[in-house]
């Protein structure tokens, strides 16, 4: 019987060097390329680095006297970690479980769950509102990725999340799946359109308006970083795939595999940056609706997969 | 350093913007690449201490307060005071000016931890009274000018310069002598009641 | 003519009531009323069959205790054909209210443009509009004494009495949660209030507070400045429309000392009117795009705003925004040719801007979808509320001062009007977008046509208690003033109603049956100007009940903060 | 020694019911809730004892026993969460004092919780029937406590478990009878034996029989209608054992009568997992709406049980499938199903007593005017969240493991209806958060407003019944192996462990502990490395608004998800009719019931009582102080005239019935 639970060091400390460095630089060229579409120059790249500095070193006011207001970031900026530990670097997967990637969702929903609990904590309905529109938007994605799981369950025998890309074989509906993981990262991160919970001009920070100094910046940093799980997972679905031959071929092979992720997510992240740029941000009634049609569209694919093609 | 004298017109046709489209991004390092402003430009009002008469024409003319006279008849001093926090730049006072003194110039950096750095105070000399010694309302810049610029006729017609060199009081009671002289007061012209004891206007 | 026909069924019509009829220009007409009839009198003109544009324009209350020794109350109608064959005019109806009991029929029970108007009287000259139906606080404070009307002439006007703090809200409907906009909020550029009650994410009732940002700017252009130096105040009603403002002010004295301003001013007047509005035009769909999270479209707005258009503003009157131009009479400063050709260009180039920026924002789709179908104000409520402006002709008005009374240059140059029936904020944002096109194409005529001559004609001592109307279309509706001189060049009376002042009275309607999600976006589609509302009153923040902070408190406290990080 | 303990445990349960005899109110409360607290912990002691050295046979007062996994399964429900109930009512039934009566609960309490054991330990059909009889008898004089609008739900719950569950179940055992021939012989596994005797339509008449009394004891669409009102008027600790206990005994039902005395078919399978999923959806869908605490968990109740029975339904399906593959899925889901019954009884009772507890502090139900209870009940706002947790299938909480065992079985099936119905139930599962994220937040988050901030926390001993149930939640999700130990006894041990595709519990198919460790350790490194700086607490930024309301400026229970209810408005609509219907259908046989029931006994009145309140009722009719202490009675008889009544009916009903299949 084959060993399915396994810890890798090296993996650990990649995993932790690349999630604890990485979002805040991806988000400086987000920033930056986005300025540039905006005939703008836009701050330094490591601007996200100084903003956060500086929130750490703020001291936090408190709105309410309910713990879990100061300890939901906390518990979102680990969720965001412990989903990034079962993401493979290269070949090495820092915890490895069998059936994990809907493990994996439902340990990034956490960052969702704490964030909105936080958010519910205070007696302030800008925040509430916030709070339950991200509750909604996670409602409308789950089942999107949930039929890309379906799809992947079909043709990759697999749910394990470092199996799929390896098993996952190309044909029409694996391709619809990949998209419609895409979409789902996409809207899960909260990227514009669909940065509908935080809506500065409408509801003033929604789930973030009550926090400041230092909470606040734990919480900024748990979204960036779930922003990053999301591209890392879809990087690693992409690269895999291609690398396969050499993604298990000693260490040579995995530090490729691992350049061409981070490669990937580092070319990805500018493209989402203009996407973002170029669009306004839904309501979110029109959010839910467009999700739910895509939801709807996404079952013809699963019948597709289900046929066979 | 060269002084090319251009006329303000030529000044205005000549200036170009210097063109900050020429990379896509407009985002300037402004305060660490300093910004020209066109001749057009009002920016904070700046009297030339040497032009100005102290008539006090443009204090009448501001719509803002920002310029001020402030008398001082114990020691012959007449301040004009601008002070450009309050100014709101509209050139009402440049236009009043009679002889040029005030000028908007281009300068709009006005930042500075203390208000009172960017107030300007021009003082000048009042005339002393001929006849009692007490300081007139004018400035000696003031009847300067008026001599400049009136013709000779209408100055000798009307003595002027005589008058311009008395009091306020001093003018009254000369005037009433004349007047009394010519018959057309009756009574004691001692007896009216003083006009303009001391102080400016305010 | 058709007109008079019109007047002389009116005049037959309230026969007993009215007791003078006067001309102040040829287009102005004040009629001396008796208070009993005025309800009946506004709104046989507001809804006159013929004159099917017409609506109420503003309520003046003043203290005319020194003159005739009683108050008065004027309700001012715009009486409008819409088909365009008829002259229009304005009608005034005045009323003299008692000294000791001020109280009058209020017109808001029929026409609720009056809503306000008649709010505004009773919080600033203590006027008793009978059976009004919303009679809460309006201008003043919540801290601001009962009995005390700042606008009386018995106020001093630097006065500020401090009082007790009372709850003027509307209670909250049963089953709904309270959200709050402003005074600070992202989504608003200047402090006002907005209290939303919600069912979830949509509207059920909206309060409003607003009056946060009082100058007292009549008061002090009633008491301390001559009728030359309004300007510079008038101007500064606003940041945005100074340039209307100071238009309206110069016409109303123009008016009412009877000359005829030269050609060439106002042609300056006109065209420095039209950049002013695409620079207003511009801001406004930055904002909209921002409000949306559509942050490049923003960007884009904002820039082709300050290249083009303020740079040009900054070449020809010396200023980005306040121009200090105008002077009774005409204007200050003369363009020279060379300007001629400067604006040309900036012209050609900012239309491929705008062009551009059309494209930007059209195509975005998200940007549609917001704005579409969202905030509707339907035709017979925005005439209810005599509602101005863009807002107004996106719910299919077909009104504009400028066309409709021949305002400055207006008459010399062709342009549309652009209307749309929808009444949504998609209309209100492609009204503007046309407007923006009309106006360059009204700059480039105007500059074409420009006559040569002076630019100034003096005028003497103005004549002593006279009044008139002066009024221009600012980028966001009408801006009338109304003034009445006094003795020694001053003014007795002067009234200034901004365009945001009868729209703001109908945002509370647009708002109902949304959601919080598009309240900043219907909020902002009338190009909210809260400055230019909120001129009248008096606050002095250091008598309050609000501790306010000296400078060296305040650097005190700056500078500990920063020992603290 | 097992039935010895089983004896005992008995014995308790019949000492509870007569603690009654004691007269005053609280000492019989104390009294009855002791002896069923040590009932409870007796069943516990049996369950230890009997792990290990099952099936065990045995005789309790001539009736025969069996105690094997599946029932192991059940006793474990029902002594967990009978002992965190009976400890929480030691206090939580002081709220009902008023009306008095406390021997008819003793007695109903006691008997609801014995019957269930019995109910689960008898071997032999009949006996079955007999319990189940006598467990939903009790229950119905526990919903109707209250007596103001429980009278309603109580009725409409016993009639229509009379027509749609009694009434099924009395034709199986008169199938059973035409086929063993007597009534001593009608053991399961003797039915069973004989089953091959039967004609086919009489096998499908069985199956359709067995199935439809299941699904309404547990409530499943288009049955589920008697559920909320019932399970909202019936007291907190009532409902608990109605939601967390009764209705597993379907799920008992359910398992015992397709592998024990039918055989599991494919097609049964398939009807079993659309009723699941259609009840999952629906019932959960439902529940996002309510805003009345116990309405909406009565309605997660049923969407629960959608999963549960969606995960038997994948056991009845493919456990006997010839590829070793499907064979185990069809085992994985067995027991994922058998397992999130556990779980279920677990994190709802939890829930039941939480909002109970709620109810018994701020006085109210309704979570639109509750607000920012955290502050003062933080014990019960720390349970609540817990099970809330645990409800919603987050990581680290027992629903998770079971939910995700229910998803993997039906994603590997390959199967494209089991597939869709693992992608319903994973939204679901999203629905299902949302919607305790509502219960949550709104009935603890924020501050507390006028209503409840008179209001204290729990005594002890509720807080206790509700700590034992909430900390399970958490134990059993990070140490699942726990009660997989127990709910994989029915379906072999072995067979999972040995499983195909490289999955097993033991060497930790998905392991929540390596998952507690990494989020703990990182969570613990995060407060630690870059601890909050709390300044001082301020006020919620309301814009700098003057004289704002702050106590509504908060999202109020029916304010959360209207864009999205509105999105799927059509499916509530849908729903709406079915579910009027079914009230509909009910209601006039309710009342056709009553008109039958006034020709046989001309006293009985409907107990549709149109007072306002309790002391209306008493104030009306109690002239004496006799009067007092014989009206309970009175009433208590003349509810069971009615039942007795409609007692006659059916069993009219049933002879007509039987007489028509064995003619037929």
């Amino acid at each position: 019987m084959m060993k399915t639970m396994s810890i890798s060091v090296l993996g650990i400390i990649v995993g932790v060097v690349l999630v604890a460095i990485l979002p805040p630089f991806l988000d400086g060229i987000a920033r930056k390329v986005k300025a540039r579409i905006q005939y703008r120059v836009g701050p330094p790249i490591l601007q996200t680095y100084y903003d956060l500095q500086k929130l750490f070193g703020l001291p936090s006011l408190r709105p309410t006297e309910n713990k879990w207001f100061r300890v939901a970031p906390y518990l979102a900026l680990a969720s965001a970690f412990s989903a990034a530990f079962l993401l493979p670097y290269g070949k090495w997967v820092p915890v490895k479980f069998s059936g994990d990637i809907v493990v994996f969702f439902y340990v990034l929903a956490m960052v969702s769950v704490a964030i909105i609990i936080g958010a519910f904590s205070t007696q302030n309905a800008h925040s509430n509102i916030g709070g339950h529109r991200e509750m909604m938007m996670v409602l409308s994605v789950e089942p999107i990725l949930g039929v890309a799981l379906g799809i992947f369950a079909f043709k990759a025998g697999t749910l394990s999340l470092s199996a799929i890309p390896l098993k996952v074989p190309a044909s029409f509906s694996t391709v619809l799946a990949y998209l419609l993981l895409i979409y789902a990262a996409y809207a899960e991160s909260g990227f514009v359109p669909f940065d509908i919970a935080e809506a500065e001009t409408e509801i003033a920070g929604g789930v973030l308006v009550e926090y400041s100094g230092r909470l606040l910046g734990v919480l900024e940093y748990a979204i960036l970083a779930k922003r990053l799980v999301l591209l890392w997972l879809l990087s690693t679905f992409l690269t895999i795939p291609i690398l396969r031959g050499i993604a298990l071929t000693g260490v040579v092979g995995g530090i490729v595999v691992l350049a061409v992720q981070l490669i990937l997510v580092l070319v990805a992240y500018p493209l989402i940056a203009a996407l973002e740029a170029t669009n306004a941000r839904y309501r979110i009634d029109q959010a839910v609706a467009l999700n739910t049609r895509i939801f709807l569209l996404s079952l013809v694919v699963l019948a597709v997969a289900a046929v066979g093609w | 350093m060269e002084d090319v004298k251009i006329s303000y017109t030529e000044s205005l046709i000549s200036w170009k913007r210097p063109d900050l489209r020429v990379g896509v991004p407009v985002t300037v390092k402004y305060p660490l690449v300093p910004t020209e402003k066109p001749p057009e430009y009002r920016g904070k009002p700046h009297i030339d201490p040497n032009v100005c008469i102290g008539c006090g024409a443009c204090v009448r003319a501001c719509p803002a307060d920002a310029l001020t006279a402030e008398w001082d008849l114990e020691n012959g001093l007449k301040s004009i005071v601008s002070n450009p926090a309050r100014c709101i730049r509209c050139g009402r006072c440049e236009e009043a000016c009679p002889t040029g003194a005030m000028k908007l110039t281009l300068e709009f950096e006005l930042a500075t931890p203390n208000k009172e750095d960017l107030v300007e105070v021009v003082e000048h000399h009042l005339t002393k009274c001929k006849k009692c010694g007490d300081y007139t309302e004018f400035t000696e810049r003031q009847v300067e000018k008026a001599f400049q610029i009136l013709p000779k006729e209408i100055v000798d017609a009307n003595a002027l310069g005589e008058k311009m060199q008395l009091c306020r009081e001093c003018r009254m009671e000369e005037s009433v002598k004349i007047l009394a002289a010519q018959g057309r007061i009756i009574g004691d012209p001692l007896l009216l009641p003083p006009q303009h004891a001391k102080g400016g206007e305010k | 003519m058709v007109t008079k026909e019109c007047l002389a069924e009116f005049e037959d019509k309230f026969k007993g009531e009215i007791r003078e009829k006067k001309f102040l220009t040829p287009t102005q007409i004040l009629y001396l009323v008796d208070k009993k009839d005025l309800p009946d009198m506004a709104y046989y003109l507001q809804y006159h069959p013929e004159f099917d544009e017409s609506y109420y324009v503003m309520g003046i209350g003043s203290d005319e205790r020194q003159l005739a020794g009683k108050f008065a109350y004027a309700p001012v109608i715009n009486m409008l054909d819409g088909s365009g064959k008829r002259e229009n005019f304005y009608v005034i109806l005045k009323a003299r209210l008692d000294k000791d009991n001020p109280e009058f029929p209020s017109v808001a029970q029929k026409l609720p443009a009056a809503l306000w108007a008649e709010r505004e009287v009773r919080d600033l000259l203590g006027f008793k509009p009978l059976d009004h139906p919303d009679l809460r606080r309006l201008i003043t404070p919540e801290d601001w004494p009962e009995g005390v009307y700042p606008l009386r002439k018995d106020h001093a006007y630097n006065a500020s009495p401090a009082g007790e703090l009372q709850d003027g809200y509307k209670k909250a409907p049963e089953d709904t949660s309270t959200v709050p906009i402003g005074p600070y909020h992202m989504a608003l550029d200047e402090p006002a209030h907005f209290r939303l009650f919600v069912k979830g994410e949509e509207i059920v009732d909206v309060d409003y507070r607003g009056f946060y940002s009082h100058r007292g700017i009549e008061k002090i252009g009633e008491g301390r400045l001559t009728y030359n130096q309004i300007f510079y105040i008038a101007e500064r009603i606003c940041g945005i429309c100074g340039f209307q403002h100071s238009s309206a002010y110069a016409m109303a004295v123009e008016n009412i000392a009877g000359v005829e301003i030269p050609a060439r001013a106002q042609y300056i007047r006109t065209i420095l009117l039209e950049i002013e509005r695409i620079h207003s035009h511009l801001l406004w769909a930055g904002v909209a795009c921002h409000l949306v999270g559509f942050d490049t479209g923003f960007m884009y707005a904002w820039r082709i705003r300050e290249e083009p258009v303020m740079w040009l503003a900054e070449r020809l009157t010396g200023n980005r925004k306040t121009y200090g131009m105008n002077i009774v009479g005409g204007v200050r400063r003369d363009f020279l040719d060379y300007r001629k050709t400067e604006i040309l260009d900036k012209m050609k180039q900012l239309k491929k801007d705008v062009e551009k920026l059309y494209n930007i924002a059209v195509s975005s789709d998200i940007l549609i979808k917001r704005a579409k179908d969202v905030g509707v104000l339907p035709y017979k409520v925005a005439k209810d509320y005599g509602v101005v402006g863009p807002t107004a002709r996106a719910s299919g008005r077909n009104i504009d001062v400028r066309r409709d009374h021949k305002v400055f240059a207006y008459k010399d140059v062709d342009f549309d009007v652009p209307v749309y029936k929808d009444g949504d904020v998609l209309a209100r944002l492609l009204v503007r977008l046309d407007e923006v096109l009309q106006s360059i194409s009204i700059i480039e005529q105007a500059v074409d046509q420009m006559p040569e001559g002076d630019i100034f004609t003096p005028i003497g001592k103005l004549p002593p208690y006279q009044e008139a109307l002066g009024y221009t279309e600012a980028h966001r509706g009408e801006v009338i003033h109304y003034v009445l001189t006094g003795t020694n060049n001053k003014v007795y009376r002067w009234k200034v109603r901004a365009p945001t002042y009868n729209n703001l009275a109908a945002v509370p309607e647009m708002l109902k049956g949304y959601r919080v999600a598009d309240a900043p976006l219907i909020i902002a589609s009338i190009d909210p100007c809260y400055a230019c509302t909120e001129r009248v009153q008096i606050v002095d923040v250091k008598t309050g009940k609000v501790k306010a902070l000296n400078e060296a408190e305040f650097n005190d406290l700056s500078i500990k903060a920063s020992e603290e990080l | 020694m097992v039935i010895y303990l089983l004896e005992l445990s008995l014995s308790l349960f019949v000492l509870g019911a007569i603690s009654g005899l004691v007269v005053e109110y609280k000492s019989v409360m104390r009294l009855s809730s002791t002896f069923a607290t040590l009932a409870s912990l007796a069943l516990i002691a049996l369950i230890v004892e009997a792990y290990g050295h099952l099936p065990i046979k045995g005789e309790l007062l001539g009736t025969p026993i069996m105690i094997d996994g599946l029932s192991l399964v059940f006793l474990a429900i029902i002594g967990v969460v009978g002992l965190a109930d009976a400890i929480y009512t030691f206090n939580y039934m002081d709220k009902y004092e008023k009306l008095g009566k406390a021997w008819v609960f003793a007695l109903a309490y006691n008997a609801f919780l014995a019957s269930m054991v019995l109910l689960v330990t008898t071997s032999h059909l009949v006996w079955f029937v007999f319990w189940w009889e006598i467990m939903t008898f009790s229950a119905f004089v526990l919903v109707i406590w209250e007596e103001k609008d429980s009278l309603w739900a109580g009725a409409q719950y016993y009639i229509t478990m009379h027509l749609t569950s009694t009434l099924p179940l009395l034709l199986a055992m008169a199938i059973g009878y035409s086929v063993v021939g007597s009534f001593d012989g009608m053991g399961f596994a003797d039915i069973a034996a004989h089953i091959g005797t039967l004609s086919p339509g009489l096998v499908k008449l069985l199956y359709a029989s067995f199935l439809l009394a299941f699904m309404a004891k547990s409530g499943m669409v288009p049955l589920h209608f008697w559920i909320p009102s019932a399970y909202a008027s019936a007291p907190s600790n009532i409902s608990t054992l109605l939601s967390g206990v009764m209705e597993k005994m379907a799920v008992y039902g359910l398992v015992r009568a397709t592998f024990d005395i039918l055989k599991p078919t494919v097609a049964f399978g398939y009807l079993v997992a659309i009723l699941g999923v259609v009840t999952l959806v629906v019932g959960t869908l439902y529940a996002l709406k309510q805003t009345n605490a116990k309405r909406l968990l009565a309605y997660h109740s049923v969407g629960q049980m959608g999963y549960i029975w969606l995960g038997v339904a994948i056991g009845i399906t493919f456990m006997k499938n010839p590829d070793p593959t499907l064979a185990f899925i069809g085992t994985l889901g067995l027991a994922a199903g058998l397992f999130h019954a556990l779980n279920h009884a677990l994190f709802k009772g939890s829930l039941f007593l939480s909002a109970g507890a709620v109810e018994y502090a701020a006085g109210t139900q309704d979570l639109n005017k509750v607000s920012g209870l955290y502050k003062i009940m933080p014990w019960t706002g720390v349970f609540a969240l817990l099970a809330s947790l645990g409800i919603s299938g987050v990581p680290l909480f027992n629903g998770f493991v079971s939910k995700w065992m229910i998803y993997e079985a039906g994603y590997y099936s390959k199967n494209f209806w089991f597939v869709l119905g693992a992608i319903l139930a994973l939204l679901i599962s999203a629905v299902t958060l949302a919607s305790f994220i509502k219960f949550y937040n709104s009935a603890f988050g924020g501050e507390p407003n006028e209503l409840t901030s008179k209001a204290k926390e729990v005594p002890g001993s509720m807080l206790i019944g509700q700590g034992i149930l909430s900390i399970l939640c958490l134990v059993i999700g990070v140490f699942p192996v726990v009660a997989l130990a127990i709910v994989t006894l029915p379906v072999g041990k072995g067979v999972i462990t040995a499983g195909v595709l490289g999955l097993s519990f033991n060497s930790i198919y998905f392991s929540p502990v390596l998952l507690a460790i990494v989020l703990g350790v990182l969570f613990i490194a995060f407060l630690l490395f870059l601890p909050a700086r709390a300044k001082e607490t301020a006020k919620p930024w309301d814009c700098g608004s003057t004289l704002f309301p702050e106590e509504t400026y908060r999202l109020r229970a029916s304010d959360y998800y209207r864009p999205y209810e509105k999105r799927i408005g059509a499916f509530y609509a849908f729903g709406d009719f079915f579910g009027d219907l079914g009230t509909e259908v009910i209601n006039r046989t309710i009342a056709a019931y009553v008109w039958i029931g006034k020709y046989f006994v001309r006293t009985a009145e409907i107990p549709r009582v149109t007072v306002e309140n309790v002391d209306d009722l008493r104030d009306g009719v109690t002239l004496h102080l006799d009067d007092a202490l014989i009206m309970p009675i009175v009433r208590f008889v003349k509810v069971v005239g009615i039942i007795s009544k409609t007692a006659v009916v059916l069993v009219l009903i049933v002879a007509v019935a039987v007489l028509a299949a064995l003619i037929w």
